[in-house]
């Protein structure tokens, strides 16, 4: 026995959401071929079916691109400190992938060792997250590689998982997910089949070994000079998480922001005096790589991937972890 | 648009040193009134003046922009203004892909002698201007057309 | 085709023509193809040729740890090529110093692209060395400027809206300036900060003046690789205002970048015949 | 709603300038009872504001013994220093922190100190000897080896000759060679090597060295031949930062956040951290 939804009654619900004022974000087919979690205005945006992974992450529903923390104002001297908007309207993200939503739990570690980072913690608590699994992957779908699957219920409040006759079954998980389809579900004898993820491709425990070895390796020069240095593998990475701090305006007021940013850009960890300590662009993947596999795990005991491929769809030049990740394993079994 | 009957535009002028701004003095000096709308920003040449100089003006709420330098053949530093006209042609067409309104976006060319010109030139743009309403430059678009809601800088 | 490419390849490595050979390789048929830099000569069977080999190569010549690998040789399309030639006009590489093998290209793209249906520059003309049949496509048969023609007949605002909807997806992930051969800065303008000259943060304001900025300071000098536009994670059509730049330089200059190695680059020349019909 | 990225304003008491190119301010809380709960240890840093440019790290630079001020000393070199630069006494500036590890002072009580620096490093030195000096009867000698390009590179140049009155304290003060003015009375010569010819004796020492990658990377051997083992020996890297949180993901070296594992290390610990900085 289960619990299901018709797409139609998901629709509805969602229309429901909206009108009591939530906000709601989810896949939606932004032109031909570009599918992009962006917020969704109407249930006929949403997008439930037909695509594999969307081109961006839904990271940024709690980490948005640009975040002002605060702004000022100087009269004169005086100088005036103005509270950035710290109350956030509630927020369902919708048809997320499992492996996006496994991404937030790893995100709070983050945001939270020591010094609480609270407009990420107020976000993250306005917000529920319905994850939709997935039927199908791609070559770029590597998440069983990294502990996670397909119906992977990490960072899930529900979970939609694709049934018979356009209808999904719902499983909540928390009691946010349980009020979010209270009421609208029925009860089928039908369940959901479970769905298979893509074939494990490298070994975690292994990548992590190697890296602590290969550190000086040639690997690094030998696989990754291709790399452009751009920053769209961070920037739809559900896991990457660096960020800049800015200031915006003059000497009579102005904003500070965090703003995105991405360890490929070789500015990132340039010093005042020139001196760069990742200087050339195999030094900036490594440090990618080595801070999700290793350093993260280290550190918080999570890989910093979840294995959503989109570093290798988004990349210009094929690149992407898995490929890097791939290269290890001619070098070495994985 | 309906518009409030205080609405004062703001002009602001990005002028070359040796003629234009010359030829702005001299209007002051022959006491030729002109709308104090324009805000003159001064410059070695046109050919410095930098097409996000442009930008920049509208990001801080200009209503219009007027580029102004030598006549051909006058520049100070020979070709400047020769220079400038090319990526003036060029930059044109960018913004009119973008949807920017040319209407906004003024160049001329005045003389340290011509005084009477600035006068017509501020007054004209000013008034025109005046009649077009503040330039919206970047009013946020519908939003539900934005990928999400991400607060624009107040700054 | 791809062995007398990978013969070439081991000949100019064997000869020392070239210490590295920047092309196109492919791990397994039906793997992704991506850019690689063969430096022995048992290697240049990694080399492969096919409709999947879009990046321009000609952006890595810029790369500080691309030149420390020694005397290149360059793999290119005919439409690549085009950006040799504005780097050369532009003194950005010694021509001398690199060696180009040419390849026929019959365009890229399943479907193919849209910039290979009105190329205009299939076969490479400077190239040391061309390889390839004559190409599938004819040159410039397509219509050039259809994408921008159709988008012109929407009013002012309408583009503007348009344009702000687009831009409200920019993450400024810089991939369509990494990605240029044109944009070979050492330090981006956006990247400089005395004084700050663009926002750096992605919000409307600040991607509009990173657009603007990007497209032109490519006036003039866009070889229409529309790689940018390929690039980009989130769909934005920049080669739309690349586009409306290269047209008012053919039709008001009679200009394409990187079409005669000779011609004075456009922006950094004038004529005293310059039309100023718009200057009061 | 705590936001731990907004700074607190301060009101800046004195500018003093260093050398053509460092300046260094005092500053203290402009909400007074901060004044009194503020604390921090010596070896701290914290994030230093000019509204409208942007934040900067700094080491703080002053002893944490005195309670009515904090002090911070930078070079001109980017856009928030050449903001920092224009301030004058009266003018508000933005402080977060204490940030980092400190040095661990109390473990070194009973220990001789050697102070090398080099260049601007001298202010997460400074912070250190004043403090040591205020608990003088807690340590044994101290030895301060600091060199310069110039002489007029020299930064808190009148506090060295405050040091050197103390009882049991050796300051040699050196300039590259070129570097020296007639009236010089100093050593000429590279830091490494005056160190060397300086003949501290170094039994029971524990050393903190600060400076550029390259002096650091001559002055070890030298200290290896004194005797001093790589776990006596404590540095404070430097690394681009910009939360100083452990969130930002700039400064790690490694596995190691230096913003929050450090600044200060041991020579054994960067041992074991891949070369990353």
């Amino acid at each position: 026995m289960s619990e299901v939804i018709s797409a139609s009654a998901l629709r509805e619900l969602m229309r429901d959401w909206l009108r009591q004022g939530k906000q709601v974000f989810g896949p939606r087919q932004v032109k031909p071929g570009l599918v992009l979690y962006t917020r969704l205005t109407d249930p006929e945006q949403l997008l439930v079916s037909g695509f594999i992974h969307p081109s961006n992450s839904p990271k940024e529903f709690v980490f948005p691109r640009h975040e002002v923390i605060y702004s000022y104002r100087f009269e004169g001297k005086d100088l005036q400190l103005l509270d950035a908007p710290d109350s956030f309207p509630e927020q369902i993200v919708l048809a997320v992938r499992p492996c996006d939503a496994a991404a937030l739990p790893i995100l709070d570690k983050l945001f939270n060792w020591d010094f609480q980072d609270e407009f990420y913690n107020r976000r993250r608590q306005a917000t529920t997250v319905v994850t939709l699994a997935c039927l199908s992957h791609d070559d770029s779908c590597f998440c069983t590689s990294v502990g996670l699957g397909p119906a992977d219920p990490r960072g899930s409040d529900a979970m939609l998982l694709p049934a018979q006759d356009d209808e999904f079954e719902v499983r909540p998980f928390t009691e946010k997910g349980e009020a979010s389809f209270s009421g609208v579900t029925r009860t089928s004898s039908k369940q959901a089949g479970t769905p298979s993820g893509p074939a494990k491709k490298f070994d975690a425990g292994q990548v992590r070994t190697y890296l602590s070895e290969n550190f000086e390796g040639p690997i690094w020069h030998d696989e990754t000079l291709h790399c452009l240095g751009c920053g769209a593998c961070a920037y739809t990475c559900p896991t990457c998480h660096c960020f800049d701090i800015v200031d915006e305006g003059n000497a009579a007021g102005g904003i500070r922001a965090k703003n995105w940013d991405s360890c490929q850009f070789p500015i990132f960890s340039l010093h005042a005096s020139g001196h760069n300590p990742r200087s050339t662009q195999p030094q900036r993947q490594r440090q990618r790589l080595t801070h999700k596999f290793q350093i993260y795990p280290e550190k918080f005991g999570d890989i910093l991937c979840t294995g959503c491929g989109n570093c290798t769809r988004n990349c210009p030049v094929n690149l992407g972890v898995l490929n890097v990740l791939e290269a290890m394993k001619n070098g070495q079994p994985l | 648009m309906s518009v409030p009957q205080t609405f004062e535009p703001k002009i602001v002028a990005f002028v070359c040193n040796w003629c234009t701004y010359l030829g702005a003095d001299l209007a002051g000096t022959n006491r030729l009134e002109y709308p104090a709308n324009v805000r003159i920003i001064r410059l070695p040449c046109t050919g410095r003046i930098d097409f996000n100089l442009i930008i920049k003006a509208f990001e801080l709420n200009a209503d219009a922009v007027l580029v102004s330098g030598c006549h051909p053949g006058d520049c100070h530093y020979t070709t400047g203004n020769y220079h400038a006209r090319r990526r003036w042609m060029l930059f044109r067409e960018l913004l009119s892909t973008l949807g920017f309104d040319l209407n906004r976006i003024h160049f001329t060319w005045i003389s340290a002698a011509e005084g009477k010109k600035w006068q017509q030139v501020i007054t004209e743009i000013t008034e025109k201007t005046r009649e077009m309403g503040p330039y919206p430059y970047l009013a946020i678009p519908d939003a539900s057309v934005s990928t999400v809601d991400h607060g624009e800088s107040t700054a | 085709m791809i062995e007398s490419l990978r013969a070439t390849c081991r000949r100019l490595l064997e000869t020392g023509t070239a210490q590295v050979v920047i092309g196109y390789g492919q791990a397994d048929p039906g793997k992704a193809v991506h850019p690689v830099f063969i430096r022995r000569p048992e290697d240049a069977d990694q080399l492969t040729w096919n409709d999947q080999c879009y990046p321009n190569l000609v952006a890595y010549l810029k790369r500080k740890e691309v030149q420390s690998l020694g005397k290149a040789a360059i793999v290119v399309k005919g439409c690549d090529e085009r950006g040799l030639i504005v780097l050369e006009r532009e003194s950005q590489i010694d021509r001398g110093s690199l060696y180009v093998i040419g390849i026929v290209c019959g365009g890229v793209g399943n479907p193919k692209l849209d910039k290979c249906k009105s190329c205009g520059a299939h076969r490479p003309r400077f190239a040391n060395e061309i390889l390839g049949e004559s190409s599938l496509l004819q040159d410039g048969v397509g219509q050039k400027w259809q994408a921008l023609e159709e988008f012109l007949t929407k009013s002012p605002s309408q583009r503007m809206a348009y344009w702000q909807n687009e831009f409200s997806r920019c993450l400024k992930c810089y991939a369509c300036r990494q990605v240029c051969p044109m944009c070979y800065c050492e330090r981006c303008l956006v990247d400089k900060n005395r004084p700050t000259c663009i926002d750096t943060s992605p919000t409307l304001k600040g991607n509009f003046a990173w657009h603007i900025t990007r497209a032109f300071h490519l006036a003039g000098r866009c070889i229409g690789c529309d790689e940018c536009t390929r690039v980009c994670p989130v769909g934005i059509d920049l080669r739309l205002l690349n586009q409306s730049l290269a047209k008012a330089a053919e039709e008001q200059f009679g200009y394409r970048a990187g079409m005669d190695p000779q011609a004075e680059p456009l922006i950094g020349s004038y004529s005293l015949q310059d039309k100023d019909g718009f200057i009061g | 709603m705590k936001n731990i990225y907004k700074p607190d304003p301060m009101e800046v008491l004195e500018v003093r300038r260093q050398t053509p190119d460092v300046k260094s301010v005092k500053i203290r809380f402009r909400e007074k009872e901060k004044n009194q709960n503020f604390s921090f240890r010596v070896g701290q840093f914290g994030c230093f504001s000019a509204f409208g440019y942007g934040e900067s790290t700094f080491n703080i630079c002053s002893s944490s013994n005195w309670k009515d001020h904090l002090e911070f000393c930078f070079r001109k070199t980017g856009k928030v220093t050449e903001a920092l630069w224009r301030i004058e006494e009266g003018d508000t500036v933005g402080f977060r922190g204490p940030y980092g590890n400190s040095y661990p002072v109390e473990q070194w009580e009973g220990r001789n100190l050697i102070f090398v620096g080099g260049g601007i490093a001298m202010p997460p030195i400074r912070c250190a000897i004043w403090y040591v000096l205020e608990n003088r009867a807690r340590y044994g000698d101290i030895s301060v080896v600091y060199g310069a390009r110039t002489v007029a590179d020299l930064a808190f140049a009148d506090e060295l000759e405050q040091w050197a009155r103390y009882d049991r304290v050796r300051v040699v003060r050196c300039v590259d060679p070129g570097g020296e003015t007639s009236d010089w009375k100093g050593e000429v010569g590279f830091v490494p090597a005056v160190l060397e010819r300086s003949q501290i004796s170094a039994g029971n020492s524990i050393a903190l060295v600060i400076g550029p990658p390259i002096m650091i990377k001559y002055t070890l051997p030298v200290l290896d031949k004194m005797g001093l083992a790589p776990n006596d020996i404590y540095t404070s890297l430097e690394n681009r930062m910009k939360c100083g949180l452990g969130k930002c993901g700039r400064c790690n070296v490694g596995p190691a956040y230096v913003c929050k594992e450090g600044p200060v290390f041991t020579m054994e610990q960067i041992r074991h951290l891949p070369a990353d900085f």
